[in-house]
């Protein structure tokens, strides 16, 4: 199958681990952050898959625990600042949840690298791509999580 | 075969099974596999304050209380992959079974109403076809039971359900506390092979020893038990009190959490599901998991109905299927009298009080 | 699992994706997909071809939902969705695949970003599959517009929306409009009078029938959407009447209280009572009750006892308006960064080192001289000038990054003003470089240079100091490479513009957002200039960047378009992304009416009901939920779900 | 029995037709083993059906035991597994193991008059038997064919009960009248009672939704229908259909082994869980 | 000291001026020592009641059942429900009540206090190799009853940890109460098993939890006695859901599955990890579902630990005021948030 083909050759090709991380952006100033790293050229890894959500606020726990179940190395979320939610208050429910679930996560001893939220503006191009540089860096010695990824053999 | 095996011996005998491959089985097809495979012991080992089954430690120490889980698990595990399927898109699927891998449990310090639940599975999973998986596990556990020269607990009621706690039914092999040693009796011919297995570790029981072991099965027998009054009436009665609004009441305090099947030895029932591991191509594999009469979507149709809505009604599940239904079918209650739905039940149901409530309402 | 027929078109943007991504690649993955129906590459899909050919596959193939792989979908979601719309399809069941900004414009490895390309649009393609279609909410529209800020800016947009025919309310935080242009003396490239252009708009914006001023007011609170935001305007109290004031000074000249006219930057005082300056609009003066000694006749009293009409009234209270509206423009305008920040530069302790505003201050007729160029230390003519650009500005180290773009042109002007002031004098002006794009303006900085003789060094002042009555500035010459060092009578910094004091809040309570600058944010740096990123919020002037005049009227003009076209629509059309309760598992715990940042939610018979006119489809409520009760369409649950498995399939 | 007894034998959609759209559309499919297997039905048995990667449930044969080409299914879509199916194109694949349960005693009634009374889907299950009976018409005396749905767009089978109407009575119903509609009005046991089909060696076979078989019983009744000259069947939530996973159970009864078909007698003796 | 015949005294007034149209309580079981909940109606049966040691169940998830009933079939109810409840239990009918589950006027709390003990924990008992046949309090006492005779025990040493640790054995919220007031007191230290759990390192918390999770049976059993996992359907399994009339076959078939039913470690260990989130600000660590667990998970330290990140960092206690606004749909601008990038 050839789709599969390309994913595989990324992992190949360096030898090295590649951090499979999932990306929730809000689409008013994350995701408008990482289009402007696009138009500005800023390169960063390829290991983030982005999925644009209407506002940080919106991610429930179940999304970062079930992108975690089905294997990923790391979850992010990012979302504007905080006073600058485009839902006014989104970022600021979103701060608290997530803070639980960071909690949580660290509790029962996943790694904390493995998990990370940041704020990123629509105006944050480079700040977005240092995000996932750093993101990618702490991930890789960390290895595959395999913890909560379901094994369904 | 019946020998004498000294308490301090039974790690030999452990050891002897491990090492030594054994050609047993009852004649399934996935015993020729197994003929290199050892025995893998399991018993009970007291962890997170609970006994459990485990393996692999290599001694056993049979001072054990019952442990919380039964042993069905090993002919019937709480999950079950029947078979992989994968589907490329524009293709057929193609499926590959998954039949058990076969390694050989010799699980040791079953409690004769454990033994007794075993019959009852088996029973079961071979009434009408026999179950590919469910016979395939079945054939490569053995029993090495231990009789109980006192009840386990305040909730046993073995003899009422007319087992009896140094019964050997379900079992390959009954081991009997002497003191310092075990009266150890072959029941089956896989039981005879297991204690050929270990052979030297073994003496024979003299007349002393069989005089001591009558007596103390004499005195197990005679401990005193909780009772269910009438064992032989309950299937009528039950019967009888099917539409009763006791059930209602004697379920008041149920939380439905379903603890009392999932610990029970004789509870076999299960639900089939698809968990898929990826959505392009089409892959996954059907599974056969645990489930329970006493959640509430049991028996919910898809269109909402539910012939077991209320707690009620699947109390009277639960207990009309021990004491009614499997009589019906097979001849003897379900319910072995290990008294764990009583004991593990977060809010006091108690079988043995609901069946002697009802059978007395239905006069 | 969707047995849907979706259809996938794949853009190489020229060689934008295509020279990152292998696009044939994405696309016949994407024809492996289940549900997949079509799959496509095209050279340019936002083309006239390529808009065809999408429209054509969904016909021929009898589409369900279509996918782009392509640009960000700020760009062309709409163009696609339109598309789709032609075709017969509902345009929400068309999703954008961002494989451009978000993928082959940051990765070099084309195998990575092409699996990463995949895998974007792999998820677009799942959640396409259980999108549904959604019609429009049609929503009525308060035809009234608000216009905050009453600079040049505002002025213009009020007087632009109001000529429609709409009614505007302006509302200007000081007690006169006019911003700072009202504080400038002549402006570049013209060198016409400021105020002589400005004075007559102003009494326009007074007159207008369609136009409600409320100056030394501002607004509080924001609430609703476009077509209907609900503002609360709090209107201080200038305990002067301005019906009644006959500004004849008579109150002013009784108060005993003398503070820094801000006006004038502190060149002048005035009273405690006083008027902006003469031509304020509303012509009345306004009591500083910060300044006065108390509003109280057994503390002062003194202004109350002179006015013969009795137009002061101590007793006056602030006001909360309500009004409704159905946009907003926003035109807050700029500050000057401030000269304390400005330690290299004497930090604002340096006797006549002046800032560009007090400059204009200095040349005006109606300033501080009355129109004399006069150094404020000792009131003398100053002989020797030094004029410095890019103070604060391009310095991304310690002050602005950005380039304030009108500094060259105000410091020429300034130059040249100065010269016609004082032909004898010697103006200096470093710079490092001049920037004086615009019609007729690298005309006027050559004028500044030749006609006037203004001298100009190329370099950076490093250091400031009084000395012997003068302020010496040390600096270089980079084109000579020499050390320069000037003992001038005046300097005059050019300093960087800034965002207004109050933007923040302002930008808060309007839900909109700021750039990095902290100047409002527009929502779309090419194709939305004027428009916020809160639906019916406009911008214009210097609250958005740093401009000139005529850059600000055209912006402010093209917001009151805006204003005027979203106003004469009968109704609004509301994104029907909006949350939908499931009444089964609805159990009434209000934690979603809690987190609604709209109060869109609220109950009824024990279960939640959305306002689908208020609910803006943030999906706070469905985070919340616990019971998954509450879900945004087309961004729900199982979308999500569906699109996480498939980023890392 | 295959040694397997839970692997499904693969199998094709040969034929797809919609019989009824709308919220509770129902299809009918054909459905031919892909690699020659199969296995043969009686009237009234079901088959377990699979859609990979979305599960199983359990569908009454619908077509008669005397073609063996294919294996006709109506489907409702209600849930899960039966939307998945809603989507298949001809020529997919599905999983398919059966045959299970019990079937009508169609030899003992050989010489006998029928009365058939369907609501609904539940028209699929007994299809077998009027289609097989119709095929062997000389060993039956009277066939009649009670049929209702809602409304006339709800009936199924529509084409198939006019091929038959040289056959058999047809009786059709719909609960409430629309223009055009010729034939009674009303509820399908009303239509019964209107028609007062004679109980004289008569077998009377009902399925459809529980509150219909429940009238249709009593009515029968009331025309001097015994006990044991009424059939049905009855469905509960199934996962095998081998009587081991334990929830379709009537009493002692596992509805997929001892059932699905009872007669009223039979029935009468099970407590009322279904 | 509580007289048990003032509890049933209250409960008999109460049914027979049919101020309540049931009371629910504990009455003693069949199971041993143990206490049952029970719901009466009669005030005859008034004298069934007790109050013992062993009454830890937190009946008010029998309110939740009594509401569901009455939701089933449709009904109002014309009188309250009297509830005889403990500080906890109380506590979690305030959460109910937060929720809007049922209103004040609903419910009759009959309050409990806990005075200067607690209920026991069984496990700690049965470590000390004790069948008792009977337990009844005695000051800061628990006495047994047993073949040997009577035994008397500090209740602090079989006492349920949260017990030792409850800082409000006295249910604020009632509309009678039995016992002293004694809040305030702690026996432990709040929090004391989380804190020396938090002393190990991630490595050692991750064994820890890989094998509790590895264990669990999924039984549900401790959800299914929550009073606060009152939902319809679970979002991560679907043991239970509201199948309608209008529920489409669209939404049965889209149901998504957050988990599957293996009881593996990753299903099991996204159960657990939604139960306690789903949780947080709204356990009132009645331990339920600990005590309920019948393979010991120690459900109690999840718990726990998002009750003190509720308290610490949000300053927020659950089941403090029937008004408030819940943990997570409210938020203060001083919330943590350094962990952000
Ligand atoms: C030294 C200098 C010289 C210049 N010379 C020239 C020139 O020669 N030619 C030229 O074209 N341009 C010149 N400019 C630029 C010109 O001043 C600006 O382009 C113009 O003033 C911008 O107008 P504005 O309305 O956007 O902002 P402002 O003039 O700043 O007006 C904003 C108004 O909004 C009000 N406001 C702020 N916040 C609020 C609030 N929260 N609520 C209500 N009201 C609020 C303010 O009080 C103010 O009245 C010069 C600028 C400077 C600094
Ligand atoms: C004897 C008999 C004959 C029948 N004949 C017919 C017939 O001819 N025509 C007809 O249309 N119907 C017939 N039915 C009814 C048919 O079996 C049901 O309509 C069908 O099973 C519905 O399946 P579903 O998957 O669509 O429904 P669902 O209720 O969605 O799901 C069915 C099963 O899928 C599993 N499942 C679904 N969702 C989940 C989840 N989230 N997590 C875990 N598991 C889940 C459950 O285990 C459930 O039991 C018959 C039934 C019986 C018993
Ligand atoms: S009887 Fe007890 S253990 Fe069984 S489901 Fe009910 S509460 Fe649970
Ligand atoms: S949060 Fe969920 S359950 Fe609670 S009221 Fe809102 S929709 Fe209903
Ligand atoms: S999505 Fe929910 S929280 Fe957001 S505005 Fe709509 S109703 Fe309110
Ligand atoms: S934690 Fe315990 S009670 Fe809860 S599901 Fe697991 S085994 Fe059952
Ligand atoms: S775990 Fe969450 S969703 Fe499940 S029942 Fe409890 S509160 Fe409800
Ligand atoms: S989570 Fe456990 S301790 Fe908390 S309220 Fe529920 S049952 Fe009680």
């Amino acid at each position: 199958m050839s789709h599969s083909q390309a994913e595989v050759t990324q992992a190949e090709a360096s030898g090295e681990f590649e951090p499979r991380i999932v990306a929730f952006l809000c689409k008013w100033c994350s995701s408008a952050g990482s289009d402007l790293a696009g138009v500005s050229r800023m390169q960063y890894p390829s290991n983030a898959t982005p999925i644009t959500v209407p506002c940080s606020g919106s991610v429930s726990p179940m999304y970062i625990l079930s992108a975690f179940k089905k294997g990923a190395d790391g979850v992010l979320v990012s979302g504007c600042h905080i006073g600058d939610c485009h839902y006014i208050e989104g970022n600021f429910l979103a701060r608290r949840k997530i803070h639980l679930v960071k909690e949580l996560l660290g509790f029962v001893g996943i790694e904390p690298d493995r998990f990370r939220m940041s704020w990123v503006s629509a105006a944050e191009g480079a700040k977005y791509s240092n995000v996932i540089k750093d993101f990618v860096e702490d991930l890789k010695p960390l290895g595959p999580q395999n913890k909560m990824k379901a094994d369904r053999s | 075969m019946e020998k004498i095996l000294g308490k301090t011996k039974i790690d030999d005998w452990v050891a002897a099974l491990s090492d030594h491959p054994q050609e047993v089985g009852r004649g399934c097809k996935a015993a020729e596999a197994a003929t290199t495979t050892h025995w893998q012991v399991s018993a009970p080992v007291l962890e997170d304050g609970i006994w459990s089954y485990q393996s692999g430690s290599g001694s056993v120490q049979l001072e054990h209380s019952n442990t919380t889980q039964p042993p069905k698990g090993f002919s019937f595990p709480q999950r079950e992959v029947f078979f992989s399927f994968e589907q490329i898109k524009g293709e057929p699927p193609k499926l590959t079974q998954k039949l058990p891998q076969a390694t050989r449990h010799a699980v040791f310090g079953v409690r004769p109403c454990d033994g007794c639940g075993a019959v009852r599975m088996d029973k079961v999973f071979s009434d009408h076809v026999a179950d590919t998986y469910y016979t395939a596990r079945r054939s490569n556990v053995a029993y090495v039971g231990l009789a109980c020269n006192q009840p386990q607990g305040i909730n046993c009621f073995c003899l009422s359900v007319g087992g009896s706690p140094v019964s050997s039914d379900g079992m390959d092999v009954l081991m009997t506390d002497l003191g310092d040693r075990y009266f150890v009796a072959a029941v089956t011919d896989t039981g005879k092979a297991l204690m050929a297995a270990g052979n030297s570790v073994f003496s024979e029981p003299t007349a002393a020893d069989r005089k001591q072991l009558q007596q103390t099965h004499a005195e197990a027998i005679a401990q005193p038990q909780r009772a269910i009054n009438n064992l032989d009436a309950a299937p009528a009665k039950l019967k009888a009190s099917f539409d009763s609004p006791l059930w209602e009441e004697l379920a008041r305090a149920c939380i439905g959490c379903g603890v009392c099947t999932f610990l029970c030895p004789t509870c076999h029932c299960f639900d089939i599901n698809d968990e898929n591991t990826s959505a392009t191509p089409i892959k996954g594999n059907r599974v056969r998991t645990w489930d329970n009469c006493q959640f509430p979507d049991f028996t919910m149709h898809t269109s909402g109905h539910n012939p077991r809505e209320s707690l009620g009604s699947r109390l009277r599940q639960r207990v009309s299927h021990k004491f009614q239904y499997f009589h019906e079918n097979f001849g003897m209650p379900q319910c072995t009298g290990c008294g764990r739905c009583i004991t593990e039940c977060s809010v006091g149901i108690d079988i043995v009080n609901v069946v002697n409530k009802v059978a007395e309402h239905a006069g | 699992m969707t047995k849907k027929r979706t259809g996938v078109f794949v853009c190489h943007c020229g060689n934008n994706i295509a020279a990152t991504v292998d696009v044939t690649k994405v696309k016949d993955a994407m024809a492996n997909e289940e549900g997949v129906v079509f799959s496509q590459d095209y050279v340019y899909m936002c083309s006239d071809p390529g808009q065809n050919s999408v429209i054509d596959a969904i016909k021929d193939n009898n589409l369900d939902n279509v996918v782009i792989s392509c640009c960000s979908p700020n760009l062309h979601e709409k163009t696609f969705r339109d598309n789709a719309k032609m075709a017969g399809l509902n345009s929400f069941t068309c999703e954008i695949a961002n494989i451009r900004e978000q993928c082959a414009w940051v990765h070099k490895d084309k195998d990575e970003a092409t699996a990463k390309a995949i895998k974007i649009s792999r998820s677009a393609v799942r959640r396409a599959g259980r999108d549904q279609a959604l019609e429009p909410i049609a929503v009525p529209v308060t035809r009234k517009a608000l216009v905050i800020g009453g600079g040049i800016a505002g002025i213009q947009a009020a007087l632009d929306i109001a000529n429609a025919g709409v009614e505007v309310i302006l509302v200007e935080k000081l007690a006169t409009i006019g911003g700072h242009m009202l504080q400038l003396s002549e402006t570049f490239p013209t060198l016409d009078c400021s105020q002589c252009i400005l004075s007559p708009k102003m009494v326009e914006v007074s007159r207008h029938p369609k136009i409600k001023l409320m100056t030394y007011s501002e607004v509080q609170e924001v609430s609703g959407s476009v077509g209907n935001f609900k503002v609360k305007i709090l209107k201080k109290p200038t305990y002067v009447d301005p019906e009644l004031c006959k500004i004849c000074d008579d109150c002013a000249s009784v108060c005993p209280v003398v503070v820094p006219n801000e006006h004038d930057l502190g060149l002048t005082a005035r009273r405690a009572i006083h008027i902006p300056f003469a031509q304020a609009i509303p012509a009345s003066y306004t009591l500083d009750e910060s300044a006065c000694l108390g509003l109280n006749p057994v503390r002062c009293g003194k202004c109350k006892d002179a006015c013969d009409v009795g137009a002061i009234n101590y007793d006056m209270q602030p006001q909360t308006i309500t009004e409704e509206v159905g946009a907003i423009v926003v035109a807050t305008g700029f500050d000057l960064y401030a000269q304390e920040h400005m330690n290299e530069m004497g930090g604002g302790k340096v006797e006549d080192v002046l800032d560009g505003l007090q400059f204009e201050r200095l040349c005006s007729a109606s300033g501080a001289t009355k129109g004399h160029v006069l150094r404020p230390s000792d009131r003398t003519v100053p002989k020797e000038v030094v004029f410095i650009q890019c103070v604060g500005s391009r310095d991304p180290a310690q002050h602005c990054a950005y380039c304030s773009k009108i500094c060259c042109m105000y410091t020429a002007k300034h130059a040249r003003l100065y010269k016609h002031h004082v032909p004898d004098g010697r103006a200096y002006v470093f710079y490092i470089d001049i920037r004086s794009g615009g019609k007729g303006y690298e005309e006027f900085v050559q004028r500044a240079m030749e006609d006037d003789g203004t001298i100009y060094l190329r370099g950076r002042v490093s250091k400031l100091y009084r000395k012997n009555g003068k302020v010496r500035v040390l600096g270089t010459d980079t084109l000579t490479g020499q050390n320069v060092e000037i003992d001038a009578d005046m300097v005059v910094l050019a300093l960087a513009m800034e965002p207004s004091k109050g933007t923040g809040e302002i930008a808060k309570t309007l839900k909109i957002g700021r750039d990095k600058d902290g100047f409002l944010a527009e929502s779309h740096p090419k194709l939305k200039p004027v428009e916020s990123v809160t639906a019916g919020i406009f911008l214009a002037g210097c609250a958005q960047a740093p401009k000139d005049i005529p850059e600000t009227v055209a912006q402010a003009g093209a917001a009151a378009s805006k204003v005027i076209g979203l106003l004469s629509q009968p109704t609004l059309s509301h994104a029907p992304t909006v949350a939908r309760v499931r009444n089964s598992h609805c159990s009434g715990c209000e934690m979603c009416v809690t987190a609604c940042p709209y109060n869109a939610i609220h109950l009824e018979h024990g279960k939640a009901v959305v306002n689908e006119v208020l609910c803006e489809g943030c999906g706070s409520c469905s985070a919340t939920c616990l019971r998954a009760a509450i879900e945004v369409k087309n961004a729900t649950a199982l979308q999500i779900h569906e699109m996480i498995e498939a980023c890392l399939a | 029995m295959p040694d397997n007894i839970y692997l499904p034998e693969l199998a094709r959609i040969a034929h797809i037709k919609e019989e009824i759209s709308g919220e509770r559309a129902i299809k009918t499919y054909r459905v031919e083993p892909v690699n020659g297997g199969g296995f043969e039905h009686n009237c009234g048995q079901c088959a377990m059906l699979s859609i990979f990667g979305r599960g199983e449930m359990m569908i009454s044969i619908a077509s008669s035991p005397l073609i063996t080409e294919y294996k006709q299914f109506s489907v409702m879509r209600v849930g899960r597994v039966s939307a998945a199916f809603h989507e298949l194109d001809v020529g997919d694949v599905i999983g398919i193991r059966g045959p299970y349960g019990n079937s009508f005693p169609v030899d003992d009634w050989r010489g006998k008059n029928l009365v058939f009374i369907g609501g609904g889907v539940g028209l699929a299950p007994i299809w077998p038997v009027i289609t097989t009976a119709v095929a062997q018409r000389a060993d039956f005396k009277n066939i009649s064919v009670f049929y209702g749905a809602r409304s006339p767009r709800d009936l199924m089978y529509k084409a198939e009960l006019e091929r038959l109407r040289g056959d058999a009575d047809i009786q059709l119903s719909v609960d409430k009248a629309e223009e055009g509609w010729k034939e009674f009005c009303g509820f399908v046991p009303a239509n019964v009672l209107d028609k007062k089909p004679s109980p004289n060696n008569t077998i009377a076979i009902t399925c459809g939704p529980p509150i219909m078989i429940k009238f249709v019983i009593q009515n029968l009744q009331q025309l001097g229908f015994a006990d044991e000259q009424i059939y049905t069947t009855i469905e509960n939530k199934m996962k095998c259909g081998l009587g081991k996973c334990g929830r379709c159970n009537v009493g002692k009864d596992y509805v997929c082994t001892k059932g699905p078909v009872y007669s009223w007698a039979q029935l009468k003796q099970l407590p009322e869980e279904y | 000291m509580i007289n048990i015949q003032d509890m049933r005294d209250t409960a008999r007034g109460l049914l027979t001026k049919k101020e309540v149209r049931a009371v629910i309580g504990y009455r003693r079981s069949t199971n041993g020592m143990l206490a049952e909940p029970v719901v009466i109606t009669d005030p005859a049966q008034a004298d069934e009641l007790i109050w013992d040691p062993t009454c830890f169940h937190n009946l008010s998830l029998y309110l939740v059942e009594d509401r569901k009933f009455l939701t089933h079939v449709r009904k109002t109810a014309d009188a309250p429900i009297a509830i005889v409840a403990k500080g906890c239990d109380a506590r979690s009918i305030v959460v109910l009540m937060q929720e809007h589950y049922f209103e004040r006027k609903d419910v009759y709390i009959i309050g409990m206090s806990c005075e200067g003990s607690g209920v026991l924990d069984e496990r700690k008992l049965a470590a000390k190799g004790i069948r008792a046949t009977d337990a009844a309090f005695d000051g800061d006492d628990f006495v047994f009853a047993t073949a040997q005779g009577e035994q008397r025990i500090a209740a602090r040493e079989v006492m349920a940890d949260r017990c030792l640790e409850c800082r409000e054995p006295f249910p604020k919220e009632h509309n009678a109460v039995l016992g002293e007031n004694k809040t305030g007191r702690e026996l432990n230290a709040p929090f004391t098993a989380l804190h020396r759990f938090e002393e190990l390192d991630a490595g050692a918390r991750w064994k820890f939890w890989e094998h509790q999770f590895e264990r669990c049976i999924r039984c549900f059993a401790c959800r299914s006695v929550c009073p606060m996992c009152y939902c319809e359907e679970c979002v991560v399994d679907s043991i239970s859901f509201p199948v309608t009339g209008q529920t489409s076959a669209e939404e049965k078939a889209n149901r998504v599955r957050w988990i599957e039913r293996s009881a593996t470690r990753p299903e099991n260990m996204t159960y657990h990890m939604t139960r306690v989130l789903h949780l947080a600000g709204r356990c009132i660590d009645c331990n339920e579902c600990e005590r309920v667990c019948p393979v010991n998970i120690p459900l109690r330290l999840l718990n726990n630990k998002m009750e003190r990140e509720a308290r610490e960092e949000f300053g927020y206690e659950p089941g403090a005021s029937i008004g408030g606004p819940s943990l997570t749909a409210s938020f203060l601008d001083t919330d943590p948030g350094k962990f952000i990038r």
